[in-house]
């Protein structure tokens, strides 16, 4: 069996790139939500590899409740950008600083 | 039902129904709650003062009610009567009372009448909780009470910006020193384990040399208290370094001035210092930080006196100046002095500030003594009652025989100086006595320049104005009003002369009773009560302990040489004599001595270019690093909140906060990541 | 413990979820016109559910969910909150058409989510009551769909939420894996053993998640532009409930699970909430819009009651409790003097400059408003000095005074932006009237908040400090 | 061996595809990249034995999320051309951030061990003999009872969300009204007449 630390590392990368990706984008909202997407996924990798280490299913358990939330989440990351877009009509994220300071 | 607590809560009664029925009440009806519920409580405060003077009444605690019940802390509100306080009561209600009826002549005018007199009795209220306070907690809730109302009174004519912007300074600088009082009493909490003033007065003495571990050294836990505290009383009593915004509370109505800012809550620092007396006694260098930041007051302010020429200013320097006589008589442990000199001070300094009312009640709201003169026949009754307090601030008497009111107590703060025999007592007699000259001069130059010489009532705009809108003569002489010398460095140029038309008026009877009533206070209230006050013998048993009283100093006050005892009378005839030579005999002399000496002038008018310092230190940078973050933005904010160093320190900051919050996703991300990073690299590295 | 005898200890959350689920059916057959109708079933809802509070004790689900004194305490004053933000819905959304059914049913579902997060003692009721709070609150925000800034807020507030959930996730999954468990007993078990990085690092990243939730520095950004942008009740609700939920979960799981690590979090605590204070008092001086204004006074004052969590003593806990309590009063008056504020023709004014004068024109809100101001800055004869006192106390209690000293000094920061708004309606000159207000209930909403942090206040003290002591004490 | 390779191939796919998802410029390609990674997480995660997780990823994202990605993508018609991918000023620091942070994750996270105690406080500890999905549903069903309903509130939830937020009430669209059609009565839509012969007919 591979090392829990190549599941573990693999899921911190998976992390950063997530992060790096909600700030890093300029110019496109979709993109900070799949991000997202992948932060989840890291998770679920850390979460599936310590169950698989540690013989507890409580990881499985609590991976399948983080995918049924995070497919909500998506449904209304969807259905907010989709109303700010026919706002707005644009998703650019340089343009979404109507309120500051 | 005692009778504290009536004299506590009448005003707080009459406060709230004056102020919830406001406009439905009339203004009748509010004017006559408030008033009646003040002369109610100053009926029922002598007969406790003159308990305490015949010896039959002694220290009582009187409990209302349990406030804060937490662990080591409790705090009950109880109101606590004593020769201390029965002092403060007497000043306080009597001069509030008498305020009250004055403000019936002088506010008569106001559209909101019923606000005014909530607030006054509002004030009223918060002074005697302070004053009552057992605890020092207590004693902070009166303390912010009274700086909360003083806001609210100084801003009273809201339409002025320059009363708006009073307002706020002196919240702001007030702040500065609750602050120090705020930790000074957090530290005696954490030292002596109670906010009881009695505990903490009877433990005092056991901390004496104990140490206390502060901002990284370790200092004297007395000395470290003292000073918090002191910083306190510096802000409230408008000691040097803080005193900033009394001058500039002058624009609040002048009742309040005589009420608030002469008589009673710029007394409150002198107030807690004398009432944790037996505190300051334990740490002699918090007493010689007293004596010194008191006696610079007292010099600074009676110089910057001599040169204003705003008559409530005059006034308020004046009272500065007074204000640091009683810090360090207190300083140099004449606690009974200072007292003392605050008790004859509420009447006398109220009776000016009340009296320059009614002078500018009568000049149609004419600030300026350059435009007074010649209205001794104008106003007689006005004209005599404040001779009566010229006479009392300057201290005019014969000893052993009759004086007026300062005579009695400025003379025994000066002596106390110089027979506590230490060095800061030493140099503190030499400013007082110098300062006594001061106060002398600028005494009698106001008097001079308001009711003797030539009327030059013609350069006021306020008079033309009056004069135009009430008779309407087109054909008078009209003066060059841009020659009336807006310009203060003007002040002993050429002045326009003549009356312009205008006569003025007696105020009426609801002002110059109070006057009256005052100038009895400044007449015989030094001559009455000098005894129980100060006196070797008869002050141990009046004040029975509720201030540290040292019957060695009272002793050798009395034994001074007799140099030192005429020393006061001496300077006090001197500056009459220069005020007299200066403003009647030859009127030129002003203008010619301010020629000559123009660097020390310029430095006095601009009051030691203390507001011109803190504009350099706090706000310039403050400024800077404001238009550092904010290149095109905002500028009005900065400006709206003008010069007040932490004011404008703090809107920089602000600034700089909102500029990070660009509105930008990424920005707010990535401030998160930079949180997250942070604490994830100290928890990595500890 | 038998299913029956676990679901009987989650009474409030059955009849919040069954409730909602039926006004769903109402409101599917009912429309949008049975909108009022649905609110107050709903605060009715609220209602019962605060009445079955504390009928039975215990812990639920083999330790999924607990019921205790804490839990109930927190429920009591985040159903309260609810109900206040959904009474005052009707009002406002009809005068812009946009009054939707599915308001109060949002409002209860989070609710249930709240109900969660405040009983968790486990991870996973912890993350579920919470994702089911915060997609309830990410539609709310943006539930005035047509009005661009709702939808922007809505959308700042999702994506740095779903990343604040990522940060808080990925902390839980190294806790699980490092210490074998969910459960808080567990994972405190296993740090009292001593802490490996992989511990300190969940312990961090579950906080900084936390942290989000109540708007602590530096997790707050999204706090001003998600409060301006949101329908007013929204952010009343924003400002209170959920801010009252995230803390209480905040501090069951720093003391239940990671108290064994007390010295680890507690400078993080303490550094968020200096942080906090100072940042919310800076910030708020030159704003001009007074949600924003609130905003950053919520930031403030969430970081004066965590520095009753830094104490980490029962007391501090009791005072971060009670603070919450009198600051949802609070925050909740001034939210609803916000919406007292329409122009003649009934449109929402949010410009502080607006208040100008306003003790003239409607001399009563403007001293309700100006003792809610007063009472947030913690000016003492008002209510809201109290709570600061406790937490002050509880700090210097455990030889922590140099930080209450620090936190006195940011409270002055805090006084002087509360202070503007008093005079721009005490003493500027009167700007436009506002619109006469039409509800009496709101009146008497905010004359009801206004006594309770007046003086008159400290005549609950027993109680509340009763209340919040015994909430403290079933944690430690 | 075969595992070995089995897993570099899947985590180095994985972590391209998902920097490929962040920096692919049109975010169509983006959730194909996405869909990808989500492909290698689940071999990665069948690797380490959670088959049912893994399959419910490849449903439920691949199946569900990203198909409503790329549906959202198509729908908002957003210009193709104004969307290059442009980078944030604090990119450096953000890069700085990022590396300095995983750094110590991987740091904090590689010197994990199953110790005694960890093992000791397991809540359901795999069992031998039962599938995987089997076991995951028993605790799902019995246990986790109370949370499996609190997900089911979320979706609950997220599904009003979405009505609320995007459904639009359209004027002028037939709709099939069932029960007025069954109300309809043969005499109130049919009618006889006798029409004479030479007259025409009336409507």
């Amino acid at each position: 069996m591979i090392g829990i630390q190549h599941y573990l590392v693999v899921s911190a990368i998976l992390f950063a790139i997530g992060v790096f990706g909600i700030f890093l984008n300029r110019k496109n909202v979709i993109i900070i939500l799949m991000a997202i997407e992948l932060i989840l996924l890291s998770v679920n990798l850390n979460f599936v590899a310590f169950s698989a280490y540690l013989h507890d299913l409580v990881g499985q358990v609590f991976a399948m409740f983080v995918l049924t939330v995070a497919a909500g989440e998506a449904a209304i990351g969807l259905a907010i950008l989709v109303i700010y877009f026919r706002g707005r009509g644009t998703i650019a994220v340089d343009d979404i600083n109507r309120m500051k300071g | 039902m005692t009778n504290i607590d009536i004299i506590v809560f009448a005003p707080l009664l009459a406060a709230i129904i004056a102020g919830l029925g406001n406009r439905m009440l009339g203004n009748t009806v509010a004017k006559a709650i408030t008033t009646g519920a003040l002369f109610l409580s100053c009926a029922l405060s002598w007969p406790i003062f003159f308990g305490f003077l015949s010896g039959s009444t002694s220290t009582s605690v009187v409990p209302v009610l349990d406030l804060i019940h937490s662990g080591d802390l409790n705090v009950s509100w109880s109101l606590r009567v004593d020769a201390l306080t029965a002092v403060m009561l007497v000043v306080v209600t009597s001069v509030s009372a008498l305020v009250h009826l004055y403000s019936w002549g002088y506010m008569a005018e106001d559209d909101s009448q019923p606000r005014f007199f909530a607030y006054l009795s509002l004030f009223t209220f918060a002074m005697l909780m302070l004053v009552t306070a057992d605890s020092l907690v207590q004693m902070f809730f009166g303390w912010e009470g009274v700086g909360l109302a003083s806001y609210l009174l100084i801003g009273f004519w809201y339409h002025k910006p320059s009363a708006n912007a009073a307002a706020i300074k002196a919240f702001v600088v007030n702040r500065v020193g609750d602050f120090g009082f705020s930790l000074g009493i957090f530290g005696t909490f954490l030292v002596f384990g109670t906010v009881s003033i009695p505990v903490i007065l009877a433990a005092a003495p056991g901390m004496a040399g104990s140490t206390i571990g502060f901002l990284g050294g370790r200092f004297d836990t007395m000395t470290v208290l003292c000073l918090l505290l002191f910083v306190g009383a510096m802000g409230k009593s408008a000691q040097l370094g803080l005193h900033t915004w009394l001058p500039d509370a002058m624009e609040g109505p002048t009742p309040v001035s005589a009420l608030i800012h002469a008589a009673t809550m710029v007394t409150a620092g002198v107030f807690m210092v004398c009432r944790l007396s037996p505190m300051f006694q334990t740490s002699p260098f918090a007493m010689h930080t007293v004596t010194y930041v008191g006696a610079a007051t007292a010099l600074f302010a009676a110089t910057v006196g001599t040169t204003q020429t705003d008559i409530k200013r005059v006034i308020a320097y004046s009272t500065c100046s007074q204000l640091g006589y009683m810090f360090f008589a207190a300083g140099v442990g004449a606690y009974g002095a200072a007292m003392f000199h605050l008790f004859t001070h509420a009447f006398f300094k109220a009776l000016l500030f009340l009296g320059a009312g009614s002078v500018i009640h009568s000049m149609h709201h004419e600030q300026d003594m350059r435009h007074y003169g010649a209205l001794r026949k104008h106003i007689p009754i006005t004209f005599w009652t404040m001779t009566a307090g010229t006479l009392a601030i300057t201290g005019v008497g014969i000893a052993g025989v009759f004086g007026f009111a300062g005579f009695y107590s400025k003379d025994a703060i000066i002596e106390a100086t110089f027979a506590s025999g230490t060095t800061s007592g030493g140099i503190a007699f030499a400013i007082a006595v110098f300062a006594a000259l001061l106060t002398s001069f600028y005494s009698w130059r106001l008097l001079f320049l308001t009711f003797f010489g030539k009327a030059r009532w013609a350069g006021s705009e306020h008079i033309q104005h009056a004069v135009h809108a009430h008779h309407d003569h087109p054909e008078h002489e009209h003066p060059d009003e841009e020659g009336a010398g807006s310009d203060p460095h003007a002040a002993h140029g050429p002045v326009v002369t003549g009356t312009a038309g205008y006569h003025p008026h007696e105020s009426p009877w609801s002002m110059l009773v109070p006057l009256i009533l005052l100038t009895l206070g400044a007449m015989f209230a030094g001559f009455l009560f000098h005894g129980p006050f100060i006196g070797a013998e008869e002050g141990a048993g009046f004040w029975k302990g509720s201030v540290y009283f040292d019957e060695h100093l009272m002793h050798a006050m009395h034994g001074v040489p007799l140099w030192v005892k005429y020393s006061a009378t001496a300077v006090m005839l001197t500056g009459f004599a220069i005020a007299w030579w200066a403003y009647i005999k030859d009127t030129s002399i002003p203008g010619r001595f301010t020629a000559t000496f123009r660097g020390l002038y310029a430095f006095l008018l601009n009051k030691w270019y203390f507001d011109e310092l803190y504009d350099l230190l706090f706000v310039r940078p403050v400024f800077a690093i404001g238009r550092f973050f904010w290149k095109a933005g905002d500028v009005g904010t900065i400006d709206r909140f003008g010069p007040d160093g932490v004011a404008a320190m703090v809107v920089g900051s602000g600034a700089a906060a909102r500029r990070l919050q660009s509105g930008y996703l990424y920005t707010y991300a990535l401030v998160m990541l930079l949180g997250l990073s942070a604490v994830a690299t100290w928890a990595m590295l500890r | 413990m038998s299913m029956i005898a676990s679901l009987a200890l989650t009474l409030p959350e059955l009849i919040l979820s069954t409730g909602a689920l039926l006004l769903l059916l109402v409101a599917a057959w009912g429309g949008d016109g049975s909108s009022r109708l649905i609110s107050w079933a709903s605060v009715a809802l609220l209602a019962i559910a605060g009445l079955s509070l504390g009928c039975a004790n215990g812990v639920a689900f083999d330790g999924l969910y607990k019921a205790d004194a804490f839990s109930n305490f927190a429920k009591a004053l985040v159903y309260a909150a609810a109900a206040v933000s959904i009474l005052i819905a009707p009002r406002f959304f009809e005068a812009r058409g946009a009054m939707r059914a599915e308001y109060p049913i949002l409002i209860l579902l989070s609710s249930v989510g709240m109900g969660m997060m405040v009983s968790a003692t486990d991870l996973l009721t912890l993350y579920v009551g919470l994702e089911l709070q915060s997609l309830a609150a990410y539609v709310l925000a943006s539930f005035m769909r047509r009005d661009s800034r709702s939808a922007e807020a809505g959308l700042k507030y999702f994506v740095l939420g779903a990343l604040a959930s990522g940060i808080l996730l990925y902390g839980i999954s190294l806790l699980y894996g490092f210490t074998g468990t969910t459960q808080f007993g567990g994972v405190a078990t296993a740090l009292g053993d001593g802490i490996s990085h992989g511990e300190l690092f969940g312990l961090v990243f579950v906080m900084a998640g936390l942290a989000f939730k109540i708007s602590a520095v530096p997790f707050h950004m999204w706090t001003p532009d998600v409060y301006e942008g949101a329908p007013t009740p929204v952010t009343a609700f924003f400002a209170s409930a959920p801010k009252v939920a995230a803390m209480a979960l905040l501090v069951r799981i720093a003391v239940d699970a990671m108290g064994p690590a007390t010295s680890s979090w507690q400078q993080i605590v303490i550094f968020a909430a200096l942080a906090s204070t100072i940042l919310g008092g800076v910030a708020a001086i030159g704003q001009v819009n007074i949600k924003r204004l609130l905003a950053y006074s919520s930031i403030n004052n969430v970081g004066f009651a965590l520095f009753g969590l830094a104490a980490g003593t029962p007391d501090g806990v009791a005072a971060t409790m009670s603070y919450m309590a009198v600051y949802i009063v609070m925050t909740l008056g001034s939210f609803l003097c916000v919406l007292q504020m329409r122009n003649a023709a009934g449109d929402a004014v949010e410009d502080i400059a607006s208040l100008s004068g306003l003790s003239r024109t409607r001399p009563g809100l403007a001293a309700a408003f100006a003792i809610f101001m007063f009472s947030l800055a913690g000016i003492p004869p008002l209510f809201g000095f109290w709570p600061k006192f406790l937490v002050f106390d509880a700090l210097v209690a455990i030889g922590l005074w140099p930080l209450a000293m620090i936190g006195i000094a940011t409270s002055v920061i805090g006084a002087f932006y509360y202070l503007k708004i008093v005079k721009t309606m005490y003493f500027d000159e009167p700007a436009p009237a506002y619109a006469p207000s039409a509800s009496r209930m709101e009146n008497g909403l905010i004359a009801l908040s206004a006594v309770a942090v007046s003086p008159l206040g400290y005549l609950a003290i027993p109680l509340l400090g009763a209340l919040s002591m015994a909430a403290a004490r079933a944690l430690f | 061996m075969i595992q070995l390779i089995a897993f570099y191939l899947f985590a180095v796919m994985v972590v391209g595809s998902a920097a490929l998802t962040i920096f692919a410029r049109n975010p169509v390609h983006s959730v194909l990249w996405l869909i990808l990674a989500f492909f290698n997480a689940a071999g990665l995660m069948l690797l380490a034995g959670a088959e049912f997780i893994a399959m419910l990823l490849i449903i439920v994202y691949v199946g569900a999320v990203a198909v409503l990605f790329l549906f959202v993508v198509m729908m908002l018609d957003i210009d193709f051309a104004e969307l290059r991918s442009g980078f944030a000023r604090y990119a450096p620091l953000g890069v700085l951030l990022i590396v300095v942070l995983a750094a110590e994750m991987i740091f904090a996270v590689g010197a994990w061990s199953a110790g005694s105690l960890a093992l000791s406080q397991r809540i359901a500890p795999t069992p031998d003999e039962i599938p995987n999905i089997q076991a995951l549903g028993t605790l799902i069903y019995t246990r986790y009872l109370f949370i499996f309903e609190a997900a089911g509130l979320v979706l609950l939830v997220a599904m009003i969300g979405a009505i609320v937020l995007t459904h639009r009430a359209r004027g002028g669209v037939r709709v099939q009204n069932v029960w007025q059609q069954n109300k309809r009565r043969p005499q109130d839509a049919v009618r006889n007449i006798n029409q004479p012969v030479g007259q025409g007919v009336e409507l």
